[in-house]
């Protein structure tokens, strides 16, 4: 049982850190648009990429909604 | 079990691309919400997804039988 | 030889799939290009994505036979 | 072992995706050798894509913490 | 048998990239039935792409070698 | 110890076998613009192509030397 919880939980992480990646890679593509002259995340940037996974995040729901409204 | 897990795995795949498409078409400037045109751009470009996920489905299936038929070479892909 | 079997099947089923969410990936972006105001596909875009799946797979077949013929 | 292994595999993906996506903004048409344009763009870039990264990775777990805590069903992806 | 595995996996990778770099390419909008430019087109890029990845592969594996020599730190990528 | 050295090895052939698909897919993009009338690469897009294979390994390195800089 303790293995299978291992198991579980390295998965459950390793879904995260997919999400992690493939958040930043749509979102990086999104907010940072113009030309890089600073490592820094600009005043623009920096919310921006908040932004886009908290969007992402509620957009997520709303599929999720439809889908169990479907199924009922 | 293999084959419920991979019914699950199908069904995230395309909940994954779906969020994909649809947030890259439906949201191209995130806000401090999503406003309600985004919402309803999102739901019908999720119902547009799904559709066109069964489109190709049928089309797909219909095909690859027919060649298995005719005993065409086996598309790789 | 009934698991050999099955492994076979499923990993067939898993590849057609695979190939149905890439189609799918390929085929929205090419035919669904106008802004998205209804859920349903419109008349274009309803052939289109259907002529897509033929003619991707058109495509693939001219490419097996002209691998054959490098073989030869 | 396995954690470790998880790890460098997160490492590598994270320079993987890095790479991609600055060689393609810093290095629009590949020359006989890196200009050094190309390497400030490069290097700028590299910092930038890891600051996204980290402010993603915080947005996220703080963003599914919260869900877990007020029991709305769980994200799929 | 696992090479031939891995050999089978390689060619079918290569065939899936040419197909969708090729298809996108060559058949903007894809009709009742693939046109003769269509398929002159594909058939052109097809040869175009495997010769590509001929380049790469050379080039790639020439690079890792030097490097190897050299001492340099290894690539992860 | 032999087998260990054998999936080592093989792992190894599979990520450079990945990574030679993955450059390609990128110069591919970036060399191979202009309309496709011939299955040749021209003059300007093989050299373009071997460049590219070579500024990508650059970049690589850049990244490479930055993250040991952190490091310590």
């Amino acid at each position: 049982a303790e293995l299978q919880q291992f198991v579980v939980n390295e998965s459950q992480k390793s879904r995260i850190q997919q999400s992690i990646h493939s958040l930043t890679d749509i979102c990086f593509r999104k907010c940072i648009t113009s030309k890089i002259s600073s490592g820094k995340l600009d005043r623009y940037e920096e919310p921006c990429m908040q932004n886009c996974v908290d969007r992402f995040m509620d957009a997520n729901y709303v599929v999720l909604k439809e889908l169990e409204k479907m199924r009922s | 079990q293999i084959q419920q897990e991979a019914a699950v795995q199908n069904a995230r795949m395309l909940v994954e691309k779906l969020n994909e498409h649809c947030f890259e078409r439906c949201v191209p400037k995130p806000g401090s919400s999503l406003s309600k045109g985004e919402e309803t751009c999102f739901t019908a470009c999720m119902e547009k997804y799904m559709t066109a996920w069964n489109v190709v489905s049928r089309q797909y299936v219909s095909r690859i039988q027919k060649e298995a038929q005719s005993g065409q070479p086996n598309a790789m892909f």
